[in-house]
């Protein structure tokens, strides 16, 4: 039966047809909700949940069946699969086509978008069941998916920019969901503009491979394409650490790196489902993704990828130690994907970019499932998410409790769940590379995402229950198409690990080799190494355990003993303050007293303004008897120009 | 001749057009103007150009200006035929300048010759088709810009004619 | 050649037109005169060269003949309501 | 110099069959509107006692309107008030010359376009044309003097140039779909298969194209510029005696011009359905023969069961010789056919091409004569927009719609 | 009904007063009465008011001296004082002070007089005028002037409109083109010659008007009906309550432009003129009601016809529904157009299907049963919006009500007299005047003289087609009617209309006032 | 012009055609017009006389159906209506109001509409029956047969 039906659709079409189904359903769904005050809301909202699970759905079915079609190739050069529609910018040569290309990389990132996206999708009814804007809701989403997918299975870096761009867009729209609350607006306008800062630096990156290609003597089709970026790489090498640079800088934004992370936390105004699918698992991974694809320019820059690496490491300490005190359980896990998207850069940045794809792939896993089930908890309680006014809720939420505990035993690294091995993975190759410091900061790292992961966990689920009496009665396990994703998604936390060999290997073609600076092999040091870090997890999650069930005052107690880190902590290390007065302040000091005092008032305006006005007025007076105001008279006086002009052209 | 009789009936009504005194009238002559040169197109075999010019120019853009005439309802008042006031002297100078310099500019060309000769072979019947395929290959680009340029416009007029 | 003299005594006529109307709407259409003196050009030198490019550019010029229409109407009729009339005399706010 | 007698006498024939269909469509809006409305109609009116069913009443009309004072209002501009009407009549019937009427006509080594004007911008001509139609109107309002003639042609020029649009890109995609701007080439495209013509191809943008062709004809639901229980009698409040005739013709002179086109456009033109002309060509002898005998037996049968009515009825005036005088020759046709159908004839390539081209005539005419029923069903049925609903409706629904058109259109036919 | 007196500078206090603490939101009526030589001030402004919530309702009279005639306005009060007031003052030249336009109505600007004062001859002629200029001083922007003879009108209103493009923005009504002075005609003639005149008021349906008058008149003085007549008066009451939204349904379809269901409507009307023209041998102006009951028994096919004539209607009615229930133009046209809220409506004093559109479920037939209504089952339809679509599909609804009492009424109809025994109002027996004194004479007296109510006031009302219709009768022991006021329920509903369709289309104008029918016979009098 | 056959057969065959296609123009004031619609409606349909086309304009119409009371303020519309109207133009006077002002004999009304305009037919009765409306029509075209103008 499906075979039939291969042979009559191409796999060209069917590659489209995993970008286009999101679409078609946003569409509908866009109309649904235009109309939906003319429709019965229970029929809209029934429809538009139909409509908005059927396209993921079947786009992950389609992205299936192209999978095991191409898994059935041989050939690992033939894989790469490109489907072009049609000429979309062409000029003087020079053609950029909307096309889309299948390959090992991207296939492996449709499959855990559509995959992630269908089980939130599934999810989303549940948690947004009654909600005002439910079509448009759907509608969002799906267009964020249809996007995302552009951007993963774009041909050429224009058409990945506008997923690129048509993501934030989604992702401003859906954080910015509820926006009557003005918080939760402002919070999405953030998004935007911080993310605008990273794609500036994106599009000045395409600018200049775009500066650099022309006029040379490329190989290939459309120059911007990445098959033809990758042949002719060579040509790229003068200017290969700016264009990384400001490519990364782009990452940076969108994958909320130092020091554009800013947005992230704030970004978990929007729903929950929203945080898992776009700020966890998909959309921020897209810097990631980005880097990978265009690896074969990174390599040609060792300095760029070093600052690819260091970025991260810090970006990955440096979210962790804010994570540690979030009293917000949507800003813990928000922080926690800050940190973690560091450990995917860098491994991205010591060259082991299979390594960050795979930690990209489980941590849109066991993200997904903290996620919902934080989502799920947040249900619960009727919109608390202090976690200091939950605990004990293992009780009332068992299905959530035993997915939130297996993902965070995953995301800390624990074997044999699908954290330890990505993690596992990063921080060998980061030693094996022979980047030691970077790695101690990965281990530390590592430990703190234990400890506050199970601080997390401890809070919302053990100890006594810290809630209202009267939300308490109201505490139910979610609906069944919230907890079906959820464990689904556990148990993809638990088994995702366990594809780390055929990943790799799977994974291998489309990554240029990184030159090890030193090759040697430690078998039994990998060993070691990975014990360790289990061990040094698991004793940061029980000190946890310990520490915030068994002796609730001790938290209080050490807070008020390093009180100053504790603040600085909590409060962020007062990074949005820090920019607030470095970049705004000043901004706003300079234009106000320096530029517009200072300068424009004393000099230009009465020196150069108004002086020259004066100057001219004394002049012009003189000549306003000319000027009758009559734009008859002027267009008099410009013919007569004219006329000069011609007869002297004439004669 | 054919020639002569449309070129004279062109230049009557662009005439007419600036010297009527009711603004609508003068509408009118310009869309007769308008129509005796898509008249003057079909002699020269822009059959495409001239179909265009009936249906842009006097279908729409005359149109809408009449439509603005007739809203506005301008008073008689309005209609008359007025100088601007007190310099006719200059305005009658200017155009007797203008008159003369264009004048010698055309004696010139016209002695430097050049007769209008058509091109000897097919190839300039303006269809559709063949017109249409240099509109979006050799032309693309102000194709493009041209329509840019129309949806400014509109999102200009809209904004402007909205009013408060 | 013909076409050519044709086409300037229609420019001339439109410029004339501008100069001596005060009212704007005829004003309007005295521009719109003149774009029209040079599509005629334009198609006699098509012919002339017997290539279809000047009837190409005629059509672009169509348009940008409807684009000054509808942004020169939305500005008169803002006018009007400013004014309550159309005589460019009124509109004598350079001066003042 | 033979085209050119060919073509006047195209002009003659296609204009004056045009111009005998208006007074036929007039009678049938009032017969429809009647039998619609449960009533009679007009049936009194008679030439020597025949009534035609009241089709004589509009022969009293013309009659009447053109002896009638003719009023100039003193207010008005004259030179544009007289224009007016012309300008519409004129842009209603000059449509006309590019439809094709029946497939080309071979006459030995003579090929006869059945076409007034071979034009190779076709659709183009027929939009450029159209858009010129609403000078009539708001020349008509404006000219009046009259606050509600005002209303009527602000109405109208602001509801056409609206409703252009849309029927323009309407038109684009059945353009995009046949390839050619040609209305012979398009109706000839269409083929002989009801599946393969353009209503079944488009089917959106035939929607459109009628709904817009409603109204560019000012007719209801779209009768805004004339409503009359808003502004009188809308933009030729103002005219009367023939003038206002002329608009009165010029409405359903559009409805049949209009009509055409649709015709031409989406329902295969002159193509009948299964019989290509080919087909009739070759085998038109035999179709002769299996037809003749039903014309004469139902010929018959229509004349004796109309002679039966006058036994029925009887008034006791000129009218009881009414179904006499009409039933007698249907008979006497009747038995002339069935001789000729007795006797065989046999037709030559001349008279073979001929009956050809009748027959496509005919069946193009029954196709328009449907849409012209169509727009009489629906102005009895439906109440009138709004003004700014039609707005609304032409812009926010019809243009995005036949955008999107447009776009499935380009997307399959680049497959 | 319990009169007060108040005095005529604080009658705006006093109106105030009633209308925040008693609840009386409804003022129905206001007239002036000239009492020439009766009484010590010769005029009175006589205030009939109705509290919805009370069910209660209430006469204030204002005495106003001759020689100064002003009173407070309460038009500040309820909003349907305004035109009552100029009415009044048209009328009788009784001043209202705080009056925001207090000009002439009915009658024409260079009318010189008020014709109901006592001292004015009934057949004084002036000459015609010339047609005003509504506009006034404010001749600013685009007016539009629409009627008196407008194909929308229908019949003899005049509007002046102020447009922005489409769009209204003021609008100024004139009415009294059809002024035909009821009033005084009525106080001209004796009694049982008032109720031709009443046939022209509401000249849809006529019966009804007889119905209301003959009761207020019976209620004057004291005469009990059969109960057969009673019946017979129900039914035919709404018989024309059924033709009167027919017209009223009808042309308002045809004002949108939808022709084609006037006729279906009309067909029906014709069935039942055909049972009315049996009764009375009219079609329209009937007649048909005496003061004590009915003027001819219905004949015997009544009871076979009318039900075949009621299906007819329910068919008429689907017929109309399925043209216009769905269709997205008329709902367009209709839905949220000239609505006005039930507050206002109140205060514009409006009744009848109007009023259920806006909401409220005020019916006389419900609220003061009359003629066994209460016995009867049916149900009040009410709209939600008070907007044109509700005002219709009210009125689609009141007709299949009204069928359904029809239905019981025929069912119920008992036998017995038509007309009442009561000397007073009904002739004898031909045999009695034949054979006795007694009986020729009362027949003299009746025919000669009119029959003769005691001195006395009343205001009677009944549910018209349009809203209550209130007669307000003053008997001073004569034959003829000292003064009769007719309470018409157009002329509150037709006063809101500029409010209606201010920041509509012109379009919607004409919708609109095809669905408030006013009836122009009933607006002027 | 002369009275010739010709223009005589001219004259005869135009009032045929004036005669069949009789546009009316309703100036329905009062109860009358109640009886115009239903003349109008399917039972009498005016429209089989040829007298369908109800022109709200003055200027399309040929006859001006005057009914209902005319009041004094209502006359000099009803004149300038009747002015408006180009010749022939018949006029009928509908029901006792328009013929004699009916049973209103008072300040207000219009003693009978043929004190400001001409009157072709006068159809008696308050308000007149529909099939009055077809006779008057059947009258007047009567009288525009033998009429000789052209």
């Amino acid at each position: 039966m499906i075979l039939g039906l291969l042979q009559h659709i191409s796999i060209q079409n069917l590659i489209w047809l995993i970008c286009l189904l999101p679409l078609v359903s946003s569409c509908i769904n866009w109309l649904l909700s235009a109309s939906s005050s003319k429709l019965p809301s229970k029929a809209a909202n029934s429809l538009a949940s139909f409509v908005g699970i059927s396209g993921p759905l079947l786009a992950f079915f389609s992205a299936l069946i192209v999978f095991w079609v191409l898994t059935g190739i041989e050939n690992s050069e033939a894989f790469a699969i490109t489907g072009p529609l049609y000429q979309w910018i062409g000029f003087g040569g020079w053609s950029i086509d909307i096309g889309l290309r299948v390959d090992q990389l991207s296939l492996v990132m449709a499959l855990v978008v559509t995959g992630v996206g269908t089980l939130i999708h599934i999810y989303s009814i549940g948690y947004m069941r009654g909600d005002d804007g439910y079509p448009r809701y759907f509608a969002e989403l799906n267009l964020f998916l249809f996007f995302m997918l552009l951007l993963i299975l774009a041909d050429n870096l224009i058409l990945m920019f506008v997923g690129w761009e048509g993501v934030g867009l989604c992702s401003y729209l859906l954080i910015g969901f509820w926006f009557s609350d003005i918080e939760k607006a402002k919070a999405g306008k953030k998004a935007f503009v911080v993310n605008r800062i990273g794609d500036f630096a994106f599009i000045i990156g395409i600018f200049l491979i775009w500066k650099m290609l022309a006029g040379q003597p490329i190989v290939g089709g459309s120059p911007l394409n990445f098959e033809t970026l990758e042949r002719n790489a060579a040509f790229l090498l003068p200017i290969a650490t700016p264009v990384c640079i400001a490519l990364f800088i782009g990452a940076c934004g969108k994958s909320a790196q130092i020091p554009l992370y800013v947005w992230l936390p704030d970004a978990m105004a929007g729903p929950t489902p929203v945080s898992a699918l776009i700020h966890a698992a998909t959309m921020v991974t897209a810097g990631v993704y980005m880097i990978a694809r265009l690896n074969f320019l990174y390599v040609l820059s060792p300095l760029a990828l070093n600052i690819v690496a260091y970025t991260g490491a810090a970006t990955a300490l440096f979210a962790a130690t804010i994570g540690l005190t979030q009293r917000d359980i949507k800003k813990v896990l928000a922080y926690s994907t800050i940190s973690q998207l560091g450990y995917m850069f860098l491994a991205e940045g010591v060259g082991a970019f299979g390594a960050g794809i795979f930690h990209l792939v489980t941590h849109a896993f066991f993200k997904a499932a903290l996620f919902l089930g934080a989502g799920s908890v947040i249900h619960a309680l009727h919109g608390e998410q202090d976690l200091f006014n939950m605990g004990g809720l293992k009780k009332y939420l068992p299905g959530t409790f035993a997915v939130f505990f297996v993902a965070a035993l995953a995301i800390s690294g624990i074997w044999p769940l699908a954290g330890f091995y990505s993690k596992d993975e990063i921080l060998w190759q980061v030693y094996e590379r022979g980047y030691t410091g970077l790695w101690v900061i990965g281990f530390i790292t590592a430990g703190m995402t234990a400890f506050y992961m199970f601080r997390a966990t401890s809070l919302a689920f053990f100890g006594n229950l810290r809630i209202g009496e009267d939300k308490k009665h109201h505490i139910h396990e979610s609906s069944i198409s919230m907890l079906v994703p959820l464990v689904l998604l556990g148990v993809l936390s638990i088994s995702g690990g366990w594809i780390k060999n055929s990943i790799g290997t799977f994974l291998e073609p489309r990554f240029a080799s990184v030159t090890l600076e030193e090759v040697t092999h430690h078998e039994n040091m990998e060993h070691i190494l990975a014990v360790i870090s289990v061990l040094w997890a698991a004793h940061w999650a029980f000190v946890a355990w310990i520490v915030y069930v068994q002796k609730p005052s001790w938290p209080e107690a050490m807070a008020n003993k390093f009180r100053k880190i504790h603040s600085l902590l909590m409060n962020k290390y007062f990074v949005d303050e820090i920019y607030d007065a470095i970049v705004i302040k000043p901004l706003a000091w300079i234009s106000e007293t320096a530029l517009w005092k200072g300068f424009d008032i004393p000099i230009i305006d009465n020196v150069g303004v108004n002086g020259s006005g004066r100057v001219v007025g004394f002049f012009g007076k003189l000549a306003a008897v000319l000027q009758t105001g009559l734009t008859p008279h002027y267009l008099f006086f410009m013919v007569i120009g004219i006329s000069i002009v011609v007869g002297w052209l004439v004669f | 001749m054919i020639f002569y009789l449309i070129a004279f009936g062109i230049v009557v009504t662009a005439i007419l057009t600036i010297a009527s005194r009711n603004s609508v009238v003068s509408a009118l002559w310009l869309v007769a103007c308008l129509f005796a040169q898509a008249i003057l197109m079909v002699t020269l075999e822009a059959h495409l150009v001239a179909a265009m010019q009936v249906l842009l120019y006097a279908g729409a853009i005359m149109v809408l200006i009449l439509f603005v005439i007739m809203l506005l309802n301008l008073t008689p008042k309005e209609l008359k035929w007025k100088f601007i006031a007190g310099e006719r002297l200059i305005l009658g100078s200017g155009v007797i300048y203008l008159a003369g310099v264009m004048g010698l500019a055309l004696w010139i060309i016209y002695k430097k010759g050049a007769s209008f000769v058509p091109a000897a072979g097919g190839g300039t019947a303006g269809t559709v088709e063949a017109v249409g395929k240099l509109l979006l290959t050799k032309y693309a680009l102000p194709f493009e810009l041209v329509s840019v340029t129309l949806l400014v416009a509109i999102v200009g007029a809209i904004l402007t004619g909205r009013g408060k | 050649m013909e076409y050519i003299v044709l086409s300037v005594i229609i420019f001339c006529i439109g410029v004339a037109g501008i100069l001596l109307r005060r009212n704007l709407i005829i004003i309007l259409m005295s521009v719109e005169l003149m774009l029209s003196a040079s599509n005629i050009s334009f198609v006699a030198f098509s012919k002339m060269h017997g290539n279809l490019d000047g009837q190409a550019v005629v059509l672009l010029l169509y348009v940008l003949a409807a684009c000054e229409a509808a942004v020169g109407l939305a500005i008169i009729v803002g006018l009007f309501r400013l004014k309550g009339s159309v005589d460019i005399q009124l509109f004598r706010d350079l001066k003042k | 110099m033979y085209s050119l007698v060919i073509d006047i006498i195209k002009v003659i024939v296609i204009a004056s069959a045009v111009l005998t269909l208006i007074p036929v469509l007039i009678w049938w809006e009032r017969k429809g509107a009647a039998y619609i409305q449960d009533r009679r109609g007009p049936n009194r009116a008679n030439i020597f006692g025949i009534r035609l069913g009241g089709l004589i009443h509009n022969i009293a009309d013309v009659f009447k309107l053109l002896f009638k004072e003719d009023i100039i209002p003193q207010q008005a501009h004259k030179l544009i008030y007289l224009i007016a009407p012309i300008i519409v009549m004129g842009v209603a019937v000059s449509t006309l010359a590019v439809i094709p009427f029946t497939a080309p006509v071979k006459l030995g080594d003579f090929v006869i376009k059945m076409q007034i004007a071979d034009l190779n911008v076709g659709i183009i001509y027929i939009l450029a044309i159209a858009s010129l139609g609403v000078y009539g109107v708001i020349l008509a309002g404006w000219s009046s003097n009259n606050v509600y003639s005002l209303f009527g042609g602000l109405r109208s020029s602001a509801q056409m140039i609206s409703y252009e649009v849309a029927m323009g890109l309407a038109l684009l995609s059945v353009i995009m779909s046949s390839g050619t701007v040609r209305l012979d080439e398009i109706a000839a495209l269409q083929g002989i298969n009801i599946l393969e013509w353009n209503f079944i191809r488009q089917p959106l943008a035939f929607i459109l194209f009628l709904t817009c062709l409603f109204a560019e004809t000012n007719r209801n639901p779209f009768d805004l510029p004339e409503g009359e229980s808003e502004l009188v009698a809308g933009y030729h409040t103002e005219y009367s005696s023939m003038k206002f005739a002329l608009f009165f013709m010029a409405e359903y002179a559009h409805i049949i011009v209009g009509s055409m086109i649709l015709v031409s456009l989406f329902f295969g033109g002159w193509q009948i359905p299964f019989l290509s002309t080919e087909f009739m060509h070759d085998n038109m002898n035999a179709l002769l023969k299996l037809a003749l005998p039903v014309v004469s037996v139902s010929s018959i049968a229509a004349g004796v069961l109309l002679m039966r009515r006058t036994k029925k009825f009887g008034w006791g005036d000129a009218r009881d010789f009414e179904p006499l005088v009409f039933g007698l020759p249907a008979v006497i046709f009747g038995f002339i056919i069935g001789i000729a159908a007795v006797f065989s004839i046999y037709l030559n390539e001349y008279a073979v091409s001929i009956i050809t081209a009748a027959a496509q005539g005919a069946i193009f005419l029954v196709k328009t004569l449907f849409f012209c029923w169509l727009f009489i069903w629906v102005r009895w049925t439906l109440p009138r927009f709004r003004y700014d609903q039609l707005m609304k409706l032409g812009w926010q629904i019809m243009v995005p719609l036949a955008l999107i058109n447009i776009i499935i259109t380009g997307i399959v036919i680049s497959r | 009904m319990e009169t007060i007196f108040a005095d005529r500078k604080e009658i705006l206090e006093k109106a105030l007063f009633l209308r925040d603490k008693e609840k009386f939101d409804f003022m129905m009526d206001l007239c002036g009465v000239d009492y020439l030589g009766c009484a010590r001030e010769r005029f009175e402004v006589v205030y009939h008011l109705f509290s919805s919530a009370n069910n209660k309702r209430l006469r204030i009279k204002v005495k106003v001296p001759e020689n100064n005639p002003e009173v407070q306005s309460v038009s500040s009060v309820w909003k349907a004082a305004n035109w009552f007031e100029r009415e009044c003052f048209d009328l009788f030249g009784i001043k209202f002070s705080g009056h925001p336009d207090l000009k002439r109505i009915l009658l024409f600007e260079e009318f010189v007089g008020h014709p109901l004062r006592k001292d004015y001859p009934i057949d004084k002629r002036q000459s015609i005028p010339t047609p005003v200029d509504l506009r006034k001083n404010n001749r600013e922007g685009f007016w539009i002037n629409f009627g008196p003879s407008h194909p929308a009108t229908h019949g003899t209103f005049r509007l002046m409109l102020k447009l922005d493009g489409e769009k209204i923005e003021d609008a100024i009504p004139e009415i009294g083109y059809l002024h035909r002075c009821f009033e005084k005609e009525a106080e001209d003639h004796n009694y049982a010659q008032v109720i031709p005149y009443t046939d022209r008021l509401n000249y849809c349906s006529s019966l009804m008007n007889n119905v209301g008058y003959s009761m207020a008149v019976e209620k004057l003085m004291g005469i009990k009906i059969p109960e057969r007549a009673k019946y017979i008066r129900v039914l035919i009451s709404e018989l024309s309550r059924i033709i009167d939204h027919l017209i009223a349904i009808g042309t308002n379809v045809v004002d949108m432009g939808g022709l084609t269901n006037y006729w279906y409507t009309f067909n029906v009307r014709e069935l039942i003129y055909d049972w009315i023209e049996k009764i009375c041998g009219a079609r329209l102006t009937t007649n048909y009601t005496r003061i004590g009951g009915v003027m001819r028994d219905i004949p015997a096919e009544t009871f076979k016809y009318i039900p075949w004539v009621l299906k007819k209607l329910d068919r008429a009615i689907s017929d109309v529904t399925g043209l216009l229930v769905k269709n997205r133009i008329f709902l367009d046209r209709t839905r949220f157009i000239g609505a006005i809220s039930a507050e206002d409506a109140a205060s514009f004093g409006y009744t009848g299907p109007c009023l259920r559109a806006a909401g409220v479920a005020y019916d006389v037939r419900k609220a003061f049963p009359y003629y066994h209504y209460d016995e009867f089952d049916w149900d009040v339809p009410i709209g939600e919006n008070g907007d044109t679509y509700d005002r219709i599909m009210v009125r689609f609804e009141e007709m299949r009500q009204s069928a359904r009492i029809i239905n019981q009424v025929l069912e119920k109809m008992p036998g017995g007299p038509i007309m009442t025994g009561d000397y007073r109002a009904a002739l004898p027996p031909k045999a009695s005047v034949y054979s006795t004194i007694e009986g020729l004479m009362n027949h003299f007296k009746l025919i000669m003289h009119g029959m003769t109510p005691p001195a006395g006031e009343v205001y009677s009302f009944t549910e018209g087609a349009n809203g209550e219709l209130g007669f307000y009768i003053v008997s001073d022991g004569g034959p003829k009617p000292y003064r009769i006021k007719v309470r018409p329920p157009c002329f509150a509903i037709y006063q809101a209309y500029p409010e209606l369709i201010k920041g509509h289309m012109i379009a919607d104008a004409v919708a609109v006032m095809g669905s408030l029918n006013v009836i122009a016979g009933e607006l002027d009098r | 012009m002369g009275n010739n056959f010709l223009t005589t057969k001219l004259a005869e065959v135009v009032n045929w055609g004036r005669k069949n296609s009789l546009w009316p123009m309703p100036f329905a004031t009062a109860c009358c017009g109640i009886e115009f619609m239903g003349a109008v409606s399917s039972r009498f349909d005016i429209s089989r006389f040829g007298a369908e086309l109800v022109r709200f304009s003055p200027r399309q119409a040929d006859l001006l159906l005057v009914m209902g009371t005319i009041s004094y303020k209502e006359a000099p519309i009803l004149k300038r209506i009747y002015e408006q109207m180009p010749s022939p133009k018949w006029v009928i006077s509908m029901g006792a109001c328009a013929c004699s002002g009916g049973f209103y004999n008072n300040y207000s009304t219009l003693q009978g509409i043929d004190e400001i305009i001409p009157v072709d037919v006068y159809i008696p009765g308050c308000p007149p029956r529909p099939e009055q409306i077809l006779q008057s029509i059947v009258k007047l075209q009567e009288k525009i047969v033998k009429e000789n103008k052209l």
